[in-house]
């Protein structure tokens, strides 16, 4: 059994995953950079060790002094969420040769299926669809060659991606080789990886993804699917699940689709298996993620099935705790991803300290945060700051207590996407399940204001404040904020003087 | 005392009393507007009717969210309406565009060389931010007249990078 | 229909109502007393009006300024919350005389259910079995007469009571005169209704509660139990569904028994039927609460019913929404009651500002929240300032949830009972199951640190900040707080000279 | 520095250096201590082990909520430690005890008056906080030599209320 879990990653999944260790009566280690010293989640931890500077490849990418760690800390498991190294099999492997548990799937399945290439080799074996692309890593002009066969537009991916990284459209043949050089050096600075491959684009496709759970004893279940098509340039913004254009019989065949592709790659430990939706509901294989995923929440608050406890279950060798006729959908579960981005300005990231943070709770409401009033969020890890996820019993039910609950939302101090997800649960087309992955870029704007009575507010308050200001142009801080700044007077032991 | 608020070119003429009550556009309103952490978030009612606003402030100008939406929000007094008034028409426009990073980051690339001739929405600089690489475009075409910046920098957002003439 | 809905209350239950009203996209009228302008329930309502000064008298018990708020918001329908007014059947004919839907049962049931005396003839003519006591408003020398057939020891309680309030034990003939004027004096300040009633005490009772809802079509149903026996002084603090001690079979009858409860008084809306419980697992009808319960999160978890929405609906007229062989009691939840108190220190309210506050959230965690980073705790109303509820698959997952969300939770500026609640979590008889109502008065203590690590980093943080104050004894505010306090440069209106 | 920080009777030494390092009773550990909120939530990580803990102060009395038990330390420098023990035993104990209302309330009884001998555990004043009535009883037998509160008055934690001797 597992005694002491190091979790190699940090925000709001390295919290999620030390939540879980702490509920089974888990040990836990921390890794954190230079700038994360006062993260939450080295705080959430029992140990933490500084593995390096703030550069994720001069830190949290670096296996060596991960596998050092914990060592050090006498770790037998390691969790790696999800980016960073959870599908770098070299990580896995060099996990399994210090003699400690990686939670995921054995690194000969992680290159199996997490290179992109080979996985749609793999599953294509088993009879399960895939979207028409390239089968094998090619040189740039080679590629190129193959394009014209594939027909434009297309998407040049990388073999090592997900999430929408090292990812480019590609409409006209002139721009595929810029879009390969981009997408390989992004390739490169995300995953240590530049190979790349074509896929055919289908247009007006769904993004829908099956959840499955193997062990080590051969039991391969799947949890539903999650609706993912609310895509920003390829980045999900919102999921749920169920789906709303899948029903019991389409459930049925995508859930085997994925089990028998996962049982193909001899998998072990949780995955996702993604696939595009056509406008006849004809589905396709676009990739497997070998790791716990972002929406993981959804499919939780619909099956009651915590995957960050079967991991790690799985990982310490035992059966999954529960068996496929078990598993229900029961209501509607829906995640928003709370982004450091401002999108009023094309989402451009937003850095800086969260001055002021009122998360929202009540019924049916669960936040995965990752961040907290003080925290600083630089610049050099992903936007992903927290996930709000509600349930409901359907729904129309969740989709209100999701705009409730964001209302409650107040982060300040940065931009989030919090005011796009607002306007996207306002919209028509959203509302009634009719949107695919092309929804968001093309036919959704985030314009500014509109309402004449919120406009009449905000005109009524902003010469409040100028008034207040005129006022007291000169005036020392008010006699009722010093309460608060007597307190101040612990100073933090860093800024001692050392 | 008199404010204008100006919101998406619809104005408003707000008179402040000092006994909780203001006119808007002529009509009297009864408030109570209260900070409620003493930084940005602020309580008001008006009549009865509950608000909560979000407030950042760039000189003048307030970016205020209400229920999520955003409204930007130009205040003038009386007095710094004139001046506004008096000195319209000073600033001339230039023929030069500084190119300005949108937000902090890392400069990856620089694509183009001073005396370069410039395409409208030519790739001139790459910026890594967020793991995400992020291509500068040029607005419109021109020549390259000066770069401030190398591959390797760190720049603050709104930090000039290039500038167009 | 109901279009818009008038909270007559404050704290985490007006916010929990306004959160239900908001989901079913209904219009919200708070109330609020000169202290509570800046109260979470004034900010999330969409109108707000003042009602008196801070005393609960002169403002939350003030039915005249309440039913004359309704009418000038043009509020169709008025949720009282629990406490204050809720269980006032004056309050519900006043409201039915204004035209207003009273969110509650109708004032005749009020009156035949709320009297716990009259309750008691009631419910034990439909063969219900009653706790032992008087069944009669009496003078207190007729009471003492009565108490000697009683046998002690035995509780004063005051008919118009609940949570504990207006409630002595009484252990020998002597005590018991003294006991009715104090127990008099408390009811008549907490209800304005000084009548009192003698029963008998059930020695190691359990308190066990069913949870039912009624329609005005004569749909009656029960959502199963709470176990309530975690009570200090007879305030509940911890709430659990379903009861460690109750089986299917127990669950039935009980229910059955409640349900025949609320028939025989025609009852209509969302309802409580108290039971002690005793060693052999008989139970005994204690009392009916006619309202929404404290405690009422822990059988949403459990039954996915939304009580607060059911509430609405049956006050708008429309059947219940679920049926009674569609209610499961899924999984387990809990509930810890979270106070301004310091267990530290016999529990003596503590009142202030609430300097910072971390919320629990995550996985399976829901927090009834009343108040926020900056709210000042005041001693006019109940030290109740947040509830912490979770769920789990089973009840040891429950508890070390449970023990997890306690480790997040952090508030400063007041003592609240979390350290209890922490304490209670860690005792093996809680989580054994074995427990009963006077478990934490006489079998629970709350004695201060214990852990030698824990101590010696309690010395070392000590002995770190002594240092740092050393020092700087003299220095003027660090740097690194400034830019927080630079913001406070808004100043709140309130303070600007009118 | 030197310090001496008593828990429980129990004492612990402990020397702070410059360079992140402590002895705690001669044994050296390296830490890393933060302020999180600017107030009273520190994170401590002492030879890698992370502990977060809530700090109030009240003098050189310090409380610490460690996983939310409390710990009350006393904390004295050389110095001070000098000074304290040079004074002590010249504070005697008196034969009044004055009784100090716990918490904030209102006072809705006083049942006393000034000459009465009362017997321990008997209500000297009622008094209501959160709408519960909470009696305040005599600590030990004596005679009320004074009387400071009235019913109606509201008082502060702390706050005498009647002087037994």
């Amino acid at each position: 059994m597992l005694k002491k879990v190091l979790v190699a990653n940090r925000g709001e999944i390295a919290v999620r995953i030390l939540r879980a260790c702490r509920e089974l009566g888990l040990e836990t280690v921390a890794v954190y950079s230079d700038v994360d010293r006062n993260a939450l989640h080295v705080r959430y931890a029992n140990e933490a060790f500084n593995i390096g500077p703030a550069p994720a490849r001069e830190s949290y990418l670096r296996v060596d002094r991960i596998i050092d760690v914990a060592l050090r800390a006498k770790a037998d498991a390691i969790h790696p969420g999800y980016g960073f190294l959870a599908e770098n099999e070299r990580f896995a492997k060099a996990c399994a040769e210090a003699g400690i548990v990686f939670v995921g799937p054995p690194a000969s399945v992680i290159e199996a299926m997490g290179n992109k290439i080979q996985a749609r080799l793999t599953v294509s074996k088993q009879g399960v669809p895939v979207v028409p692309g390239t089968y094998e890593p090619l040189r740039d002009d080679d590629m190129i060659a193959q394009a014209e066969k594939i027909g434009f537009p297309l998407m040049v991916k990388a073999a090592a991606g997900g999430g929408g990284k090292g990812m480019r459209r590609v409409e006209r043949a002139e721009e595929l080789s810029p879009a390969i050089t981009r997408a390989r050096s992004e390739a490169a600075s995300a995953f240590g990886d530049d190979s790349v491959y074509l896929e055919k684009i289908i247009e007006h496709a769904r993004h829908i993804e099956i959840q499955i759970l193997a062990d080590s004893k051969g039991n391969v279940i799947h949890l539903g699917e999650r609706e993912c098509s609310i895509q920003r340039r390829h980045q999900k913004l919102v999921e749920e699940s169920p789906s709303p254009i899948v029903d019991k019989e389409m459930r049925e065949k995508m859930g085997k689709a994925a089990v028998r592709a996962a049982e193909a790659a001899q998998y072990v430990n949780a995955g996702t298996i993604e696939f595009l939706v056509d406008n006849e509901r004809n589905f396709y294989f676009l990739e497997m993620n070998t790791r716990l995923q972002v929406e993981h929440p959804v499919t939780e608050l619909v099956t009651g099935v915590d995957i960050a406890k079967e991991m790690l279950r799985v990982a310490s060798g035992r059966p999954l705790s529960v068996k496929q006729k078990d598993v229900r959908l029961n209501g509607w579960a829906m995640e928003c991803r709370i982004t450091a981005e401002d999108p009023f300005n094309g989402f451009l990231p937003s850095t800086g300290k969260i001055i002021s943070l009122f998360e929202p709770t009540g019924p049916g409401v669960r936040v995965e945060n990752g961040v907290y009033e003080g925290f600083e969020v630089s610049l050099y890890y992903d936007p992903l700051i927290a996930k709000l996820c509600v349930w409901g019993p359907d729904r129309p039910t969740a989709i209100m207590r999701m705009k409730r609950a964001l209302s409650e939302y107040k982060i300040l101090g940065i931009q989030t996407s919090i005011p796009f997800h607002q306007k996207l649960f306002e919209s028509t087309a959203f509302i009634a399940g009719h949107f695919d992955t092309a929804f968001l870029d093309e036919r959704f704007t985030m314009e500014q204001g509109g309402d004449e009575e919120h406009e009449k507010v905000a005109a009524i308050v902003a010469a409040l404040l100028t008034h207040d200001r005129r006022q007291h142009a000169i005036a020392i801080p008010p006699a009722s904020s010093s309460a608060r700044a007597g307190w101040k007077k612990f100073r933090s032991w860093e800024s001692m003087g050392r | 005392m008199k404010y204008t608020a100006i919101i998406n070119d619809q104005t408003y003429e707000i008179e402040i009393s000092a006994n909780n009550s203001v006119l808007v556009n002529g009509e009297p309103h009864t408030i109570d507007f209260r900070s409620i952490d003493g930084i940005a978030l602020f309580s008001l009612l008006i009549d009865n009717a509950s608000w909560e606003t979000l407030v950042q402030r760039e000189g003048d100008q307030y970016r205020v969210v209400i229920d999520g939406h955003l409204h930007v929000v130009d205040v003038q007094d009386e007095r710094t309406r004139k001046i506004v008034k008096a000195t319209k028409g000073a600033v001339a426009a230039t023929g030069e565009i500084a190119i300005k990073a949108p937000m902090p980051g890392l400069v990856r690339e620089v694509n183009v060389n001073a005396g370069d001739a410039v395409k409208a929405r030519q790739s001139i600089v790459i910026l890594e931010a967020m793991k995400m690489e992020n291509e500068i475009r040029a607005p419109r075409e021109g020549i390259v007249k000066e770069i401030r910046v190398k591959a390797g920098d760190k720049v603050e957002q709104g930090q000039v990078l290039v500038v167009v003439k």
